[in-house]
C-alpha cells in the first residue's frame, strides 16, 4: 500500500464527514417525518421500556411515496404516541422482503400490531399470518376477509375521485372549460378506483349542470399512464400535454409523479400572469395544497393514517378482530381536503421543523382566498355528491377486473378529444 | 494463486474500510454502529429462518451476477440480466397461463429461458452485426422489456382475482419451501449448482476457453478460428440463461405470491444485484457465490437492523457503495 | 551540439538488463550509425537519450551540461528528437494537430503561424504531406516525414531515426538519404538506427556497433562489411539451411482474384497466387503494400470483398506482430499453447488441461522455451521466447500450409536462424508455407518462388532463380 | 394538432438539458480516456445539494443575499458536490489505475443509499423536498447554458489545442505522455468537469425542472446518458441531437396517450426503441476513443 492510497481513503473520509457535518448540523438530531417531533428514531432505553412496539413494514416505494407509505407512517407514529408504544419501521427492498419482514416482525414477540402496508404484501400477509396465528395484523389496501388475525383496511376511493371529479368539472364549468384530465402513475388496480371514480364524478356534474342550468354540456376527461411513481419529470410532461389541449383541472394519483402535475400546472398559471388557477391540480391521499397554495384546488384524502391509527387502537383496547374495515366517505376514511385538515397539516410540519410558522399562515390565506373564487354552489354541489354517497343514493361504481375497467371507460367516455 | 491472494486481500481491506466508514457515517447520524453491525451481520445467522431467507436472497442475485461474469469474460460489458430477467419471469408466467397442472413447470423453465435468450440475441446480434454498443443495446433492452412485461402482465397474463399480480403458478408446479416456515426452496440449490456448472464451462468447456480468448484478444481468437462473434453470442446465450432462470424461479420458487407483481417488484433491480455481485466475487463464478451471499446476508440483515438498531435501511446502500469504491481503489499491489 | 551518454544501465521491470553500461558521444554535423541486431539495445538507448525512458543508472550530458529529461518533450527542448520505428504519432488526431500536441494546452486554435511554418518545413525537404487527415489515414511513409518535420518544426538538433527504411520503398529511402545529407550540412546530427549493413555504408560518417546491451565496436570509413557484421552478430555457428527437393504439384492454398478493401480504400488488388505443397513462395515488398492485409484475409481475420480462397488440409499462421495477433498475454503458456486446437484437447467439450500441459511441456522442451513454468503468464517471456512458443505451436499443427508474416522480425540473430531452419524442415517434410516478409535476405534464403507486392498487386512472380535482386528492387519500388 | 408542436419541441428541449448536460460532461471525461458510469449517483448527488446547501445557508446560517443569487449558490454547491465526486473517481481512475467501471457502480450505489438518506436526515420529510420559490429559476437559462457548454466543449474538443491534448490522452496515452503531456493530470481534470456538468444536470431537475428533490429524481437519466454519448459518437454537437431527440420521443409518447392512440406501455417504449433503431441503422458503428477505460501507467 502506497501513500496515494491512503491519500484516497483520506479524501472519501473528509468527502464524508463534511457531507455529514452539513447534514446533522441541526439539533435537535434526526427527525424522519414532517409529522411527529416526538417518535424517536431509535430503539431508546425508556422505549423498550414500553408495552410493546407497532411495526410498520412499508412497501418498496418507501417513506416518502407521498401516498400510503407516509399516510401510514403518520397514523402508526401518532398511535404510538397516545398509546405509549414503540414504533418499528422496516422499509422493503423488493417484494421478496415482505415474507421475512412480516416474519421478523411477528418473530420479535413484542408487536402489539403489525401492518402491513401496500396491497402488494397481500399473499405474504396470508402465509405469515397462518404462520404466527397469535400475532395481529394489518394490512392496507390488501383484502383478506377469512383471518381472525388479520384485519384488512381497505378504502373506497372511488367515492372520493368521484368528489373531486365533480369538483373538477364545476370548475372548469365555471371557468368555461369543458376538459378535466387526470394523471396517474402505474396502471395498477388500485388506480382503475381514482380513474374510474373521477370520471364518474364528471359524468355526474354534467347531469348536475343540466338540471340547476338547463345547459348540455359535455366534458372531455384525459388521462395519461405515466407508468411511474417517482419520476416528477413524468407528470409534468404529461399535465403540459394536457394544459397545452385544453385542460383546465388536472387530478393526480401518482406518488411523486404527482409534483411534476403541480409544477406544470403553477408554472402554466404563473405564466399566465395569475398567482392562483385555472388552471388547477387535484391533489390525493394526503393534503396537498400546502405544496402548490393557489393552484391546488383540494386534495381527495384518503386516510389511511385513520385507518393505520383505528387498528392500532383496537390492538391496544382489545378489540381487535379479524375481517374488513372498509373506510369511505361515511366512515371518515375518505374526504375532500378542507382548510381544517390544512391548517392541521401544516401545524405537524410546523412543530418537526419543516414548515416556517410565518409561510403556514401564508399558505393558509393563498388557499383561502382561493377557495373563496370558486363559487359557494361549486362546494355545495359536491357536498351533495358526498350526501348522496353516504346515503346510496348514488353508487360510484367500483372496477376490480381489467374488463370491467375497460367497459366503465367506454361508457364514461373517458380519454375522449373533442 | 497470487492473484488469488491479492484478490482476497483487497477484498478483505475493502470490507473492513466500508464498515469502519460506514460505522463513523452512522456515529455521527446518532445510530450505534455496534448495534447495527450485530444486528445486519449476526442476527442473520442467529436463527436458522433468516439465514435461509439469506440464502433464498443470494439465489438471484447469483443467477444474475453469473450473467455480468460471463460477459465480462468475453470481454463484454452485458447489462441485460435486469431485462432478460423480465423475460424468464414472464416466459414462466406464459407457462402458467397455458397450463394449469405441474407441466408448467418444466414449460416455465423451457419458455422462461427462451424469451430471455431470444431478448439477449437482440443486443447480441446488434453487436455483431451493427456495431452497437452492448451497453447501449442492453440499456435500451432492459428498458423496452419493462414496459413490454408490464403490457403483458396487466392485459393477457393479468390474475382475474388478484390484479395487481399476473396469474399464479399452479399449486402443483410450484416449488415450495424445503423446510416449512423457511423462504429455502429449490431455487437455491438450484442456483447454487449453476454457479458450479458455469465455474466449469468457463474453466473448462472448450465454448468456455473460446470466450475467454476472445475476451482477452479478439485478433488472436479471430486468426486461429475462433469467432468473436459466436463467442459473443455464447456469452451473451449463457448469461441469459442464468439471468432468464433467475427469473423463472422467482415467480415458480418464491413464496408466498408464485406470480410476478404488476410492478415487477419481485423482479425489478435483480439484475443490477448481480452486477454488484459479479464485481465483488471479481467476475469468477465462485467469486460471485460468496458475494452474492454475503448480499444476501446483508438484505436479510438490513431489515434487523432496522429493528433492533433502529437504523435507516438506506444505510446498507452506503456501506454497498463505499464497498465496492474501496474495491475499484485496488489497494493491495504488492506484498 | 554534443551529446554525451554515460555508463547507460537499464533494467527492465520484467528484469530483461537491456543496457549495460554503454557510453557514447554525439558530435555536431555528424550521421552516426547505431547498428547492431534486434534485441542489442540500440532502441532502448535512444529512447533513454529522447526522455521516454529513465535509465536504471547512468548519466546524460548535452554540451557538457548533466540533463535528465523526463519525457519526449523534455528532450525536445533539448534539441533531440526521435522518430521511431513504429511511428508513435497520435491516432486520432491530424497530421497537423500531432505536430501542435507540443504547442501545450491553450484554448485557442492551432496557430496559422504553425501550418505556415510546418508547410514550409515539408517544402524545404521535398516532403508532400495531408496535414488535415488523420495520422491513421496515412501510407506510413509520409506519418515518417511528419514526425521528421514535426521534429524540425520543434528545433531539435539531433535527429534519431530508428530503423527508418523499414516503411519506404527504395525511392523513398533515396530521397531520405538526401534529406539526412541535406541536415548533416545544415549543422544537424543524426543517429541512425539500423541492422542493414548497405545502408550503414552509405548513409554513416560514423558507425557503433551494440551487442547485447554493449558497445562492442566503433568504425569510422571505409568499411569493411564483413567486419560490422562480425562486431554486430558475434560469432554465430549458421547451420546452413539445406532445401531438399524441388517443390511438389499439389496446391496447399490457392487464392483468385482477391480483393480486400479498407474502408473505401482497395487494398489488396486481384491478387492471385498458389503455393504448393514442398514450396515457399516468399511475398517481397515494401511494408504496407498490402501484405498485412493479404495474409489477414487468407486467415479469416479480415473478410474479402472479392475471389477465391481455397486451403487445402489446414494452416498455421505465424503473424508479424506476436503480442497483438498471436498470444494472449495474460493468459498462461498452456492457454496459449493450445489456440485453435483446443478440440483436440476436449471429450464431450471439456478440455483436459492435464494433456494441455503435457502438451505444453513438450513444446517447452522441444522449441527450448525459457519460461517459469506451463502455467506462468506468457507476458513474463522475453520476445524470443514468446516467438518460440508460437513458433512451436504453429509447426506442431501439423497444417500443410504455414502462413509465416515477418516470422524473425525482432528475433536475434540466433533464434532468427532457428526458426528459419524450422520453416525449411517444414517445408522439406512437404508443407507449402506462404512467407511475407520485407527482409530480401530472409527472402532469397528461403524461397522457391518470389512474388513482389507493391500497392496492392502482385507486380512480379517466379521461381527465385529468375527474380534477380535487382528486378525485384525495381518492382518493389513500383518501377 | 398542429398547435401541439411548440409545446411538444418545448418539453423535448427541456427534457433534453439533463441528458445533454450529462453526456457532454462524459463525453469530455471518455475522449480523455476514462469513462464514469457513476452519471446516475452523481445527477442524484447534484439534485439533493443545491437545494439543501442553499436551505441551510438561507434557513440556518442565515445568510442575506438577493433572490436572483440563490439559484446561482445551489448550482454551485451541485457543481462542487459533483467536482469532489468526479475528484475521487479521477484519482481512482488516473493516479491508482483503479477499475473504472467498479468505481463508477460504486458512485451510483453510495448516491442511492446517500441521497435517500440525506433528505430524511436533512429536512425531517422522507423522499421529496420542495424546492423554495426563492432559490428556482427558468429552466431555459439552464438549457440556454447547456448549449452554450455544448458548443464551448466542440470547440474545445475539435478546434482547440486544449482539445488536442485531450484527444490524445484518450487515444494514445503513451504517446501524449511523451510529448509532455501529463496524461494523468488531464484526465483528473476532464473527469471533475464531467462529474460537475452531471452534478448540475440533476441540480437543473431539482431547481429550475421540477423544483422539488425526490429521492429518484434522476430516475434512469444517467443511463440514458451513457447511451447518448456512444449515439454521439463522442461528439457533443451530435450529442445535443440525440438528447433532444430522446426528449422529443419522450414527449410524444405523452401527446399520442392523451389521444389513446396507444396503450401507454406502447408509448413508454418509444424513445428506447427509437434510440436502438437510431443506434443500430444511422450511426452504425460507433468509434470510442482507443484508451477509453484503459489506465495509463508509465513504464
Amino acid at each position: 500500500m502506497d501513500s496515494k492510497l491512503w491519500l484516497a481513503v483520506a479524501v472519501v473520509v473528509i468527502i464524508v464527514a463534511i457531507g455529514a457535518f452539513l447534514a446533522f448540523q441541526q439539533t435537535p438530531p434526526l427527525q424522519t417525518s414532517t409529522q411527529q417531533t416526538t417518535t424517536p428514531q431509535t430503539a431508546t432505553p425508556t422505549q423498550t421500556a414500553k408495552k410493546g412496539n407497532i411495526y410498520v413494514i412499508y412497501d418498496i416505494g418507501g417513506k416518502g411515496d407521498l401516498s400510503f407509505n407516509d399516510m401510514a407512517y403518520l397514523g402508526a407514529s401518532r398511535a404510538a404516541k397516545d398509546f405509549g408504544l414503540g414504533l418499528k419501521e422496516i422499509q422493503s427492498k423488493t417484494q421478496d422482503d415482505y415474507v421475512p419482514n412480516l416474519r421478523a416482525a411477528a418473530k420479535s414477540g413484542d408487536a402489539v400490531i403489525t401492518v402491513a402496508v401496500g396491497f402488494l404484501m397481500t399473499d405474504a400477509v396470508k402465509q405469515v399470518s397462518q404462520e404466527f396465528p397469535n400475532v395481529k395484523f394489518a394490512i392496507i389496501d390488501g383484502y383478506i376477509p377469512d383471518r381472525p388475525n388479520v384485519m384488512s383496511v381497505l378504502f373506497r376511493e372511488n367515492e372520493g375521485s368521484a368528489l373531486v371529479g365533480a369538483l373538477a368539472a364545476l370548475t372548469a364549468y365555471y371557468y368555461n372549460c369543458t376538459k378535466v384530465g387526470i394523471v396517474l402513475g402505474m396502471e395498477i388496480p388500485v388506480l382503475w378506483k381514482f380513474e374510474i371514480g373521477y370520471a364518474y364524478g364528471v359524468r355526474w356534474a354534467e347531469r348536475f349542470i343540466k338540471q340547476k342550468f338547463g345547459k348540455d354540456v359535455k366534458f372531455d376527461i384525459l388521462y395519461v399512464y405515466t407508468g411511474s411513481f417517482n419520476d416528477p419529470a413524468k407528470g409534468k410532461q404529461a399535465a403540459e400535454v394536457m394544459l397545452a389541449q385544453g385542460v383546465c383541472v388536472i387530478y393526480q394519483a401518482a406518488g411523486a409523479t404527482g409534483l411534476g402535475v403541480f409544477e406544470a400546472v403553477a408554472e402554466a398559471g404563473k405564466k399566465a400572469g395569475r398567482t392562483m388557477g385555472p388552471p388547477f391540480a387535484i391533489g390525493v391521499d394526503a393534503d396537498q395544497d400546502y405544496i402548490k397554495p393557489g393552484f391546488i384546488l383540494a386534495s381527495m384524502m384518503k386516510r389511511v393514517d385513520v385507518g393505520v391509527y383505528t387498528a392500532a387502537k383496537m390492538a391496544v383496547e382489545g378489540s381487535f378482530k379479524g375481517g374488513v374495515l372498509e373506510l369511505g366517505i361515511k366512515e371518515g376514511g375518505i374526504s375532500v381536503s378542507t382548510l381544517d385538515d390544512l391548517a392541521q397539516f401544516l401545524e405537524i410540519g410546523i412543530r418537526a421543523g419543516a414548515v416556517k410558522e410565518s409561510d403556514a399562515q401564508n399558505i393558509i390565506n393563498t388557499v383561502k382566498e382561493m377557495r373563496s373564487k370558486i363559487p359557494t354552489w361549486i362546494w355545495e354541489a359536491v357536498d351533495k355528491l358526498k350526501q348522496d354517497i353516504v346515503t346510496g343514493a348514488e353508487k360510484v361504481p367500483l372496477p376490480t377486473s381489467q374488463d370491467q375497467v375497460v367497459q366503465l371507460r367506454k361508457e364514461l367516455g373517458l380519454g375522449t378529444v373533442g | 494463486m497470487r492473484r488469488l491472494t491479492f484478490s482476497l486481500l483487497n477484498t478483505g481491506l475493502a470490507l473492513f474500510l466500508a464498515f469502519v466508514l460506514g460505522a463513523i457515517a452512522m456515529w455521527i447520524s446518532g445510530y450505534d454502529p455496534l448495534l447495527s453491525y450485530k444486528s445486519m451481520l449476526l442476527t442473520p445467522l442467529s436463527d436458522l429462518t433468516y439465514l435461509f431467507s439469506a440464502l433464498a436472497f443470494s439465489a438471484p442475485i447469483l443467477l444474475t451476477g453469473l450473467t455480468f461474469a460471463v460477459g465480462l469474460k468475453a470481454g463484454l460489458f452485458n447489462i441485460g440480466a435486469e431485462g432478460q430477467t423480465y423475460m424468464g419471469a414472464l416466459g414462466a408466467v406464459a407457462a402458467a397461463y397455458l397450463t394449469r397442472d405441474v407441466s408448467a413447470l418444466p414449460l416455465a423453465v423451457f419458455l422462461g429461458v427462451a424469451f430471455a435468450v431470444a431478448w439477449s440475441a437482440i443486443p447480441a446480434l446488434l453487436k455483431i452485426w451493427r456495431g452497437v454498443n452492448e451497453v447501449v443495446g442492453t440499456i435500451m433492452m432492459n428498458w423496452v422489456a419493462y414496459w413490454l412485461v408490464i403490457m403483458a402482465v396487466s392485459t393477457i397474463f393479468a390474475n382475474p382475482s388478484q390484479p395487481e399480480e399476473s396469474v399464479k403458478m399452479p399449486e402443483a408446479a410450484r416449488l415450495t419451501p424445503l423446510v416449512a416456515g423457511t423462504d429455502l426452496t429449490l431455487a437455491v440449490p438450484l442456483a447454487y449448482l449453476t454457479a458450479v456448472l458455469i465455474y466449469v464451462f468457463l474453466r473448462y468447456s472448450v465454448w468456455g476457453y473460446r470466450i475467454s480468448i476472445s475476451g482477452q484478444n479478439p485478433t488472436v481468437a479471430k486468426a486461429y478460428g475462433i469467432r468473436p462473434e459466436q463467442a459473443v453470442l455464447v456469452a451473451f446465450g449463457i448469461g441469459a440463461l442464468t439471468a432468464g432462470l433467475a427469473g423463472v424461479l422467482q415467480v415458480a420458487a418464491r413464496p408466498p405470491s408464485y406470480s410476478l407483481a404488476r410492478n415487477l417488484a419481485n423482479v425489478y433491480g435483480l439484475g443490477f444485484d448481480g452486477i454488484t455481485a459479479a464485481m465483488l466475487g471479481r467476475g469468477h463464478p465462485i467469486g460471485v457465490f460468496l458475494a452474492s451471499v454475503f448480499l444476501g446476508i446483508l438484505q436479510e440483515g438490513a431489515r434487523h437492523m432496522q429493528i433492533e438498531a433502529g437504523t435507516p435501511f438506506e444505510f446498507i446502500r452506503v456501506i454497498q457503495g463505499l464497498l465496492i469504491l474501496f474495491l475499484a481503489l485496488q489497494m493491495v499491489r504488492k506484498i | 551540439m554534443k551529446v554525451s551518454l554515460r555508463e547507460i544501465h537499464k533494467v527492465f521491470s520484467d528484469g530483461t538488463h537491456a543496457l549495460r553500461g554503454v557510453s557514447l558521444d554525439i558530435f555536431p554535423g555528424e550521421v552516426l550509425a547505431l547498428l547492431g541486431e534486434n534485441g542489442a539495445g540500440k532502441t532502448t538507448l535512444m529512447k533513454i537519450l529522447s526522455g521516454i525512458y529513465r535509465p536504471t543508472s547512468g548519466e546524460i550530458y548535452v554540451d557538457g551540461k548533466r540533463v535528465k529529461p523526463k519525457n519526449a518533450r523534455d528532450a525536445l527542448k533539448l534539441g533531440i528528437a526521435m522518430v521511431h520505428q513504429h511511428l508513435s504519432l497520435i491516432p486520432g488526431l491530424t497530421a497537423l494537430e500531432n505536430v501542435a500536441v507540443l504547442e501545450g494546452a491553450s484554448l485557442s486554435q492551432v496557430s496559422t503561424e504553425l501550418r505556415r511554418r510546418v508547410e514550409k518545413i515539408a517544402e524545404e525537404l521535398g516532403f508532400e504531406i495531408e496535414w488535415d487527415r488523420d495520422v491513421e489515414e496515412l501510407p506510413l511513409g509520409m506519418r515518417q516525414r511528419v514526425e521528421i518535420v514535426k521534429a524540425l518544426y520543434w528545433g531539435a538538433q539531433l535527429l534519431i531515426l530508428d530503423e527508418p527504411t523499414t516503411v519506404l520503398t527504395p525511392h523513398e529511402v533515396k530521397s531520405l538519404f538526401q534529406v539526412i545529407k541535406r541536415l548533416k550540412e545544415q549543422g544537424w546530427s543524426v543517429v541512425y538506427i539500423t541492422h542493414k549493413i548497405p545502408e550503414v555504408m552509405e548513409i554513416a560518417d560514423r558507425v557503433v556497433v551494440l551487442r547485447r546491451g554493449l558497445k562492442s565496436a566503433e568504425f569510422s570509413p571505409p568499411y569493411d562489411a564483413k567486419r560490422l557484421v562480425e562486431a554486430m552478430v558475434g560469432e554465430v555457428k549458421t547451420e546452413a539451411v539445406e532445401k531438399l527437393g524441388k517443390p511438389g504439384e499439389r496446391p496447399v492454398l490457392e487464392v483468385k482474384d482477391l480483393w480486400v478493401y479498407d474502408g473505401d480504400r482497395a487494398v489488396v488488388q486481384g491478387v492471385d497466387l498458389v503455393v504448393r505443397e514442398r514450396e515457399i513462395l516468399a511475398i517481397v515488398g515494401v511494408e504496407g503494400n498490402g501484405q498485412e492485409h493479404l495474409v489477414e484475409t487468407i486467415v479469416g481475420v479480415r473478410k474479402r470483398s472479392r475471389g477465391m480462397i481455397k486451403i487445402y488440409g489446414g494452416y498455421a499462421y505465424i503473424p508479424d506482430d506476436r503480442q497483438k495477433k498471436a498470444l494472449v498475454l495474460e493468459m498462461s503458456l498452456v492457454e496459449n499453447a493450445i489456440i485453435g486446437k483446443e478440440n483436440e484437447f476436449a471429450k464431450r467439450g471439456l478440455i483436459s488441461w492435464q494433456r494441455a500441459e503435457r502438451f505444453t511441456a513438450k513444446l517447452i522442451e522441444e522449441f527450448g522455451i525459457v519460461a517459469p513454468g506451463p502455467w506462468s503468464s506468457v507476458r513474463q517471456l522475453s520476445g524470443g521466447n514468446q516467438q518460440k512458443l508460437v513458433v512451436g505451436r504453429e509447426l506442431s499443427r501439423g497444417a500443410k500450409l504455414i502462413v509465416a508474416h515477418q516470422p524473425t522480425r525482432g528475433l536475434d540473430v540466433a533464434t532468427t536462424e532457428y526458426v528459419q531452419t524450422l520453416l525449411m524442415k517444414t517445408r522439406n517434410a512437404g508443407a507449402g508455407v506462404l512467407l511475407v516478409t520485407s527482409d530480401l535476405d530472409e527472402a532469397y534464403k528461403l524461397a522457391d518462388t518470389i512474388a513482389v507486392m507493391y500497392r496492392g498487386k502482385i507486380v512480379a512472380y517466379g521461381p527465385v532463380e529468375e527474380m534477380g535482386i535487382e528486378l525485384v528492387g525495381k518492382k518493389m519500388a513500383g518501377l | 394538432m398542429i398547435d401541439i408542436v411548440p409545446l411538444l419541441l418545448t418539453q423535448a428541449l427541456l427534457a433534453a438539458v439533463p441528458i445533454l448536460l450529462a453526456s457532454l460532461g462524459e463525453i469530455l471525461t471518455e475522449r480523455s480516456g476514462v469513462v464514469n458510469i457513476g452519471l446516475e449517483g452523481i445527477m442524484l448527488l447534484g439534485a439533493l445539494m443545491g437545494p439543501l446547501v442553499v436551505d441551510y445557508l438561507h434557513n440556518r446560517a442565515g445568510l442575506h443575499l438577493p433572490d436572483i443569487w440563490w439559484p446561482i449558490v445551489a448550482m454551485l454547491a451541485a457543481a462542487l458536490t459533483g467536482a469532489l465526486i468526479g475528484l475521487l473517481h479521477g484519482y481512482i481512475s488516473a493516479y491508482l489505475a483503479g477499475d473504472q467501471i467498479i468505481s463508477g457502480v460504486a458512485i451510483n450505489l453510495f448516491a442511492a443509499g446517500a441521497v435517500a438518506y440525506g433528505i430524511q436526515a436533512y429536512w425531517g420529510v422522507a423522499g421529496y423536498k420542495q424546492v423554495p420559490e426563492w432559490a428556482k429559476t427558468d429552466p431555459i437559462w439552464v438549457a440556454v447554458f447547456a448549449f452554450v457548454v455544448a458548443g464551448v466543449m466542440w470547440y474545445i474538443l475539435f478546434k482547440s489545442r486544449l482539445g488536442i491534448i485531450i484527444r490524445a490522452c484518450g487515444e494514445d496515452p503513451e504517446s501524449a505522455f511523451n510529448m509532455g503531456v501529463d496524461v494523468n493530470k488531464v484526465r483528473l481534470l476532464t473527469t471533475v468537469i464531467g462529474a460537475t456538468l452531471a452534478a448540475l444536470a440533476g441540480a437543473y431537475l431539482s431547481i429550475a425542472y421540477l423544483s422539488v428533490v425526490t429521492k429518484e429524481i434522476s430516475a434512469g437519466r444517467g443511463f440514458i446518458a451513457l447511451a447518448n454519448v456512444v449515439f454521439a459518437n463522442w461528439n457533443p454537437a451530435l450529442a445535443v441531437a440525440g438528447a433532444f431527440i430522446f426528449g422529443l420521443f419522450d414527449a410524444l409518447s405523452y401527446w399520442l396517450q392523451t389521444l389513446n392512440l396507444a396503450r401507454y406501455e406502447i408509448t413508454r417504449m418509444i424513445p428506447y426503441i427509437a434510440t436502438l433503431l437510431i443506434v443500430a441503422g444511422v450511426i452504425g458503428r460507433a468509434k470510442p476513443p482507443k484508451a477509453v477505460g484503459k489506465a495509463f501507467r508509465r513504464e
